[in-house]
């Protein structure tokens, strides 16, 4: 009958929550969940999964842009209905898995992957650079201090042999985030490219009472930067807000709790690294993604700083650490001023933590190693 | 053919990885409104800002989550996403789908929206990117009456919790995350829903602690698989990897692209154990269970040599989140061990869940994480109040101030003291 | 011709600044000052150096109570005339070193030593337990919260054993502070004695305008619970302050600025222990010490319990530790859960950082060890 | 005899360790006001509290430091400490005295003071132990005039500077600590006397990283010894290390007392150093030293076969203090390699110290320690202000939030924005 707009609460359903897991599993999957035994990792991209009866599951695992058509589901979906009896999957970072239930299935489910062209590499697994997680960007958000997808892009073609090879010395976990909100949860990512605002926010003084609570706005900042202010308007007197520039780190909460404080601006506006988070409980605790390069501009359409940026930190890694060392632990291990010198990343002030708990990362030690940066003292 | 002229945007076409910007040409064959798209990221890729107006309330009857408005600032130039709103769709546990489901989904999508998706939002969901204001009804008609599916959260709720695959498909799963995932999402619809809470909540399940859904990173709530009696071994599998058997490649073949030499028991295992309680005795591998801090490495690098213990269930942290406003914070561990049990509902989980929820409700500040009300309060009163007892677990080191807030009935004779008495004693 | 009280500046000599080291050196010490090559601790409290050409000082190390009378002094310099030609020199922690240039000088210098009774114990060298570092106390400042010469002596003389041997994993550093301003600089040592008070400041209100600057005293308080008041006194209304109790967490501060807010109490104030600080720079960077047990009392004349728990302390470390480890490496290799269960000191809230910074030390990780504290939840 | 009843105190008289009641008790004898001391603190032990008053300011004409004054809370039960101030005097650098000395500075203390004395006080002033307001010009007076020797510091000034006892007698001293600890001493009898600072100021000077005076930990200003070359080998010592002569004990003897067993030089020194930078090659010890962060670990425990680097110099790390108000600090690394050169009168270290001074001293606010400012202006400021160039080694690690200060000069096109402009382009 379809949605009847006169009646809205006719018939209405709601609160089904997502559909249900079980339904949704491969045979395979299905019949085994529960006893897996272990896993191999065939090849890049190809993961086999062996049942406590030995049963086989061969998983494909390809990259995707996230940013996905109808039509591009369609053709995952003739790919699953093709070799998957009509299942697939995503990862948690965004790839797709096609799954297959015997090795035999396997080339031939890799050759009709492969008949899409470029359109679904193989890779993403062990010591790879797999997929970037990665938000909206100019794509959908309102408060982006980049794009995403874009970035994202021209990143994935710098680094395409490691997405598609296992030669790293560890999984290489790369995150964008289009602003401070960080819905890409970069600060515990290997590699960080983080959209950041560096000018003050702008005050729409027309519109601040109409669109905000100024309250809310003033009670928004974490610097109290953001003050009452009465405003002239249109030769009337209205309440408004200001701005301390001195104070402001730009984080944007403002402009999330009043829109008639925009951020945005083309000059200020670019990306900051940040390397050597980590999630997993694996070996060392989970780490956050401290701040290497504070700035590169938005250089559309390619980012052509950050794909640089972001290949030399990778390749410095890849050659300096030892197996099983990710990024973060790597640095800790021949310590971060050792970081700076084998990257050739330039070290600024910027690094230097200067918000709260800031006094937890100064060096209270005369433990350090001479670097290039020592080379003026000990000439 | 091309309603807008697009040449930044095509210097994206090029390159090895698939191009988002192909694919939303080859859908404008059949969506229109996908030029649209084109010619106003365009306008961004020029311009180097974006064109999305701020925010914008709407939604379904009924619901304070799943859709997130969206309009554009230059609606003029592009009709087609005059309205951008998101449609977030809650997806099914793991991940996992059926062709036919997903098809649904695109032809509803097709049918009210942009033809354009993320597979899968950040949290979880499955993000179908831009509609109208007048189709969201029709939409959700559609969505619930014939795909019997609903919308995932957005704003001040519980968030669509997201979990690994877990045991549907990895060996080490300490528990059914699929399963918990589901049954609570199901459970706490009405939280996900109906906005009731000081700010956003994100429940996470993972099997085990290498956390492959970011859950002590990304969620307010963390349950991460883990066991409590010793790993189990297999000596003779144990051989087979120190031999360098190819059945037996180190790290489940992880490392199979690199030049690392011969496979290395003592190098590659022994010595990273983050908790040294490892060792060679007679030929075998020897493991001081008590010492372990079950990190996963020695299991991940020889899953055919070793697995979780049997005793299974998880910890729960609390209390991640992004860095808006006083830094990011790691999830804290609250609960060293607890039973992930279907046959109780999760009722050792839920019990948790339901007592941060009852605290946090009550004094939790507008837009307050829960992690951040934690911090206000302190650790000390946080576990008191969720009634559990500290233990050195919870904290990576003791104290290093002396700055003890000792309570009135701590002290004997209370606080209450008499100066003139005082002074009779000790003259001024 | 002395001091004139009717001219006081006539003749008056000031700034000369300490006596030049130089003219104090022993001959052997002066002859090679800069020329050292190595030493050697021939047992324990006796120390070798010896120089580039061979010559060799050897010193005898004494502990010494640190309070000391003329007489006191007077009968080291006796020490110092009869064997070490009138030269003697003091440690950075407090103990008396005697040197002699050769060998055969040790024995007979050791046996005059020896005289005087236990007077001058000799050790203090190597892995050991050296003399405690520790401050006024009852004996002479106004804001203990303990005595300091008491509990030293009694600490000392429970762990004597340790003094004059070398069979712990590494030095042992202890310091004692009566009082949080932490004079003994407690905040960096392998265990310390720390005075704190447990109840908030009395107000002395018929004083405070004689004896304070209230707006000072209002500032003095970290945590801003010292509030301006008005009290009446004698019937009069005086402009004082009040104490916030709640807030208060008994630093002392207040009184340090104002005599009008005593803290100290019988049953308020004791002792609480630290452990796992260390000040060297060797193998680990500084570290802070560690709050482990909140509150002893002040048992007068002899602190069993802060005795019993020094000793618990060393005894659990010195089992376990391995040959180089400081307590606090120790205790953060073994994890801190386990050093709770090792020592058997009962883990409390007090121990979990609730002040300024406090994030930094909750465990962020699932890495932790099942103790006898994890029982009830893994039963 | 005893003029007071000391049961308590008597309790202190039992045990191996040296007893001050002891002490008293005997120095009673000729000085009774021991037995007043004894006797108020017998008080305190039995009332479990002090029995001084708060404070006191009394002094030397033209000096604002070096006393402290004391007053009994009970005198008229103790008249004997009903004064008894405290006369810090400056012990010269190192700690060595001449007998002779010492001998005049008692005959001083009896004459004058209590006879009760702290060799030394924590700073490293000799602590003369109470005596009269009446006696302290008397007192002085000999003492410069006499003795030859002067008050140290106290209240919000330099405080008396310290050292460990360097090149006199360790084989490690990167420069001469008691040469520059005395020469700046007597350079800053002003800064020491005359209070003009915003809050106690302390040098420490400790000839290498085993920081034997606690410079990092307890001074405002530490002087800590390092190198720049290589550690200097000596296989051969290695060799009789390794080979376990008992002429070259491990760590210099310091462990003869335990049952550690025999030397073993990878698991004593290569497997502790903390960067893992050294290694056995063809029977000879390798260190890879621009790995080596100098911690001195392995000549520590080798003194015969390894010895800092030939040249040296000093590390200068800033702003320690006790933990009132906001927790202790630890110095920082501000200046990783300074020359300490008396050629020079050690000017690379005095130049540091006066830009610190002028800065602090016009930034500080009253009662804030240096530590407690650069933690305030936060350390990249206080590096600017010091023109100092930030360098990774003055931080652990980078900062892990991304709230960057940008200056709007770093900014093109700087922050002033037209929002009607900005309308234009973007509807609201
Ligand atoms: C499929 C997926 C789970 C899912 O539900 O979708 C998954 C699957 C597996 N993970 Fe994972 N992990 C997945 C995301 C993660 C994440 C989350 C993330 O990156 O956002 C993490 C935490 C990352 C971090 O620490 O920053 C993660 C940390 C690990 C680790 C720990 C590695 C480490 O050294 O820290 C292992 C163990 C290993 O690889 O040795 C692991 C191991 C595995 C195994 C081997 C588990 C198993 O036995 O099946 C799976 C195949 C690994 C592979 O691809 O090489 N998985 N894994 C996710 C695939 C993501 C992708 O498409 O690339
Ligand atoms: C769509 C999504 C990004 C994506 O491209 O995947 C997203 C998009 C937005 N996030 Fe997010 N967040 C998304 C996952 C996250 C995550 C990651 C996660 O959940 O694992 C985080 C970090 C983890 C966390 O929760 O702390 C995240 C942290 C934020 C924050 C900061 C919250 C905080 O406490 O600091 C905001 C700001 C806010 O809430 O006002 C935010 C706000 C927003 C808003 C609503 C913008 C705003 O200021 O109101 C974005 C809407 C964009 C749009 O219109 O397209 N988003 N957001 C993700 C949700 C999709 C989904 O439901 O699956
Ligand atoms: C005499 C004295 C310096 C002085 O100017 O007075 C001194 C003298 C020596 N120290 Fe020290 N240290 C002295 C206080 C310190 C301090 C300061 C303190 O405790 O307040 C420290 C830092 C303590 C800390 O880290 O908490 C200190 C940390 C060291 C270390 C580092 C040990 C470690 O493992 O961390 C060494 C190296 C070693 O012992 O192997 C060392 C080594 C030495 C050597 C071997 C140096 C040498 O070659 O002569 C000296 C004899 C050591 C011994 O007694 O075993 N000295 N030493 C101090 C004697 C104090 C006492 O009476 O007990
Ligand atoms: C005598 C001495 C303790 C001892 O028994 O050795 C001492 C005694 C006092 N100290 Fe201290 N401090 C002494 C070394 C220290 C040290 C250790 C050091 O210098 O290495 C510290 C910790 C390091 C530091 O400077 O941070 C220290 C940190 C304090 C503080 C806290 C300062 C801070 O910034 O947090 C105070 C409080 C104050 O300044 O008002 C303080 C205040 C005091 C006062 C003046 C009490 C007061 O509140 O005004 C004490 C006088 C006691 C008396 O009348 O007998 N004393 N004081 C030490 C000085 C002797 C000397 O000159 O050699
Ligand atoms: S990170 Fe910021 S800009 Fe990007 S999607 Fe999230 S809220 Fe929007
Ligand atoms: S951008 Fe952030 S720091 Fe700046 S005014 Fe807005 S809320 Fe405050
Ligand atoms: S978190 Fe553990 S259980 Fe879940 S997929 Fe990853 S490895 Fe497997
Ligand atoms: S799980 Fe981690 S801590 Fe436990 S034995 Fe294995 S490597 Fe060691
Ligand atoms: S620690 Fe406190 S009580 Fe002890 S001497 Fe120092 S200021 Fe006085
Ligand atoms: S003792 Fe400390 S916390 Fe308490 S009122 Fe005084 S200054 Fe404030
Ligand atoms: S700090 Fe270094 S130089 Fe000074 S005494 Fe100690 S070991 Fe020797
Ligand atoms: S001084 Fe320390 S860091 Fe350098 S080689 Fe020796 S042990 Fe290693």
């Amino acid at each position: 009958m379809g949605y009847d707009p006169k009646n809205p609460m006719v018939g209405r359903i709601t609160d089904l929550g997502p559909r249900y897991y079980g339904d949704f599993l491969p045979p395979v999957i299905k019949a085994n969940k529960g006893t897996w035994l272990y896993h191999e990792i065939v090849e890049p991209g190809v993961l086999m999964h062996v049942a406590e009866n030995g049963a086989k599951v061969f998983t494909i695992r390809c990259g995707s842009p996230r940013v996905a058509t109808v039509n591009y589901i369609r053709d995952i979906c003739d790919i699953a209905d093709k070799h998957c009896d009509g299942f697939l999957r995503f990862t948690t970072r965004n790839n797709i898995e096609f799954m297959v239930d015997s090795k035999d299935k396997v080339e031939p489910l890799k050759a009709t992957i492969k008949s899409y062209g470029s359109k679904f590499p193989i890779g993403g697994t062990g010591a790879c650079v797999t997929n970037i997680v990665h938000t909206q960007g100019w794509l959908h958000c309102h408060t982006p201090a980049t794009d995403a997808s874009g970035p994202v892009k021209a990143v994935m073609d710098d680094l395409f042999e490691y997405f598609g090879s296992m030669q790293l010395p560890a999984q290489v976990r790369i995150a964008l985030a289009c602003c401070l909100n960080m819905c890409g949860a970069v600060h515990a990512s290997d590699i960080a490219i983080l959209g950041i605002h560096r000018k003050p926010p702008m005050i729409d003084h027309a519109r601040v009472t109409g669109v905000c609570e100024i309250p809310l706005a003033i009670a928004s900042c974490p610097l109290g930067a953001v003050k009452p202010f009465k405003a002239i308007v249109n030769g009337e007197e209205v309440k408004s807000v200001k701005v301390n520039a001195e104070r402001c780190m730009f984080c944007g909460n403002c402009y999330t709790m009043c829109p008639a404080m925009p951020l945005a601006d083309p000059e200020g506006d670019g990306i900051a690294i940040l390397v050597g988070g980590k999630v997993s409980n694996s070996k060392s605790a989970p780490k956050f993604s401290k701040l290497v390069v504070p700035f590169l501009p938005n250089n559309t359409p390619r980012w052509p700083e950050v794909v640089a940026c972001v290949r030399q930190i990778l390749v410095a890694y890849a050659k300096d650490a030892k197996k099983y060392e990710r990024i973060g632990e790597w640095a800790e291990r021949i310590g971060w001023e050792k970081f700076f010198e084998k990257t050739n990343l330039p070290f600024t002030e910027k690094s230097i933590d200067d918000y709260r708990l800031a006094y937890d990362t100064w060096r209270t030690t005369t433990q350090f190693k001479y670097t290039s940066h020592t080379a003026a003292y000990t000439k | 053919m091309a309603k807008h002229e697009t040449p930044l945007l095509d210097e994206l076409e090029k390159g090895p990885w698939p191009s988002f910007v192909t694919d939303l040409k080859q859908q404008a064959a059949t969506k229109p409104e996908c030029w649209d798209i084109l010619g106003q990221l365009e306008l961004s890729y020029k311009e180097r800002i974006t064109h999305w107006k701020h925010g914008g309330i709407v939604g379904v009857f009924g619901y304070g989550g799943g859709i997130v408005g969206r309009y554009s600032d230059v609606p003029k130039l592009f009709p087609g996403v005059e309205h951008f709103h998101t449609v977030r769709i809650a997806q099914p546990s793991g991940l996992y789908y059926s062709t036919e489901n997903l098809r649904s989904l695109m032809n509803l999508w097709e049918k009210y929206g942009s033809g354009v998706t993320n597979f899968h939002g950040s949290t979880g969901d499955m993000i179908l990117l831009g509609t109208r204001t007048e189709n969201l009804e029709p939409l959700f008609w559609d969505l619930t009456h014939d795909l019997k599916q609903d919308l995932g959260g957005s704003g001040s709720n519980l968030r669509t919790p997201a979990c690994c695959l877990g045991n549907s498909r990895c060996e080490w799963s300490c528990y059914d995350t699929q399963e918990i995932c589901n049954s609570l999402t199901q459970r706490y619809q009405d939280e996900i829903h109906r906005p009731a809470f000081p700010y956003k909540f994100k429940f996470k399940f993972s099997g085990c602690p290498n956390d492959c859904v970011a859950a002590i990173a990304r969620s307010d709530f963390a349950v991460i698989g883990t066991w409590k009696d010793n790993i189990r071994i297999d000596q003779a599998a144990v051989q087979k990897y120190i031999a360098g058997d190819a059945e037996y490649p180190a790290n489940a073949g992880a490392h199979k692209g690199g030049n690392w030499g011969k496979f290395d028991i003592q190098k590659e295992v022994i010595a990273l154990c983050p908790t040294d309680c490892m060792w060679m005795e007679g030929g075998e591998l020897k493991i001081d269970d008590t010492e372990c801090t079950r990190c996963m490495h020695c299991i991940n690098v020889m899953p055919r040599a070793l697995r979780p213990g049997a005793e299974k269930g998880a910890t729960i942290c609390i209390g991640a989140k992004a860095p808006i406003l006083d830094g990011a914070q790691f999830a804290t561990m609250i609960i060293p061990f607890v039973e992930v049990d279907k046959e109780n509902d999760f009722e050792a989980v839920v019990d948790v869940i339901e007592k941060v929820w009852d605290w946090w409700m009550e004094v939790g500040k507008n837009r307050e994480r829960v992690g951040e009300t934690m911090q206000r309060v302190g650790l000390p009163t946080f576990l008191s109040v969720m009634e559990i007892e500290p233990i050195p677990q919870h904290v990576k080191e003791p104290r290093s101030n002396p700055y003890v807030f000792w309570r009135e009935e701590e002290v004997p004779g209370g606080w209450e003291r008499d100066v003139v008495e005082f002074r009779k004693r000790h003259a001024a």
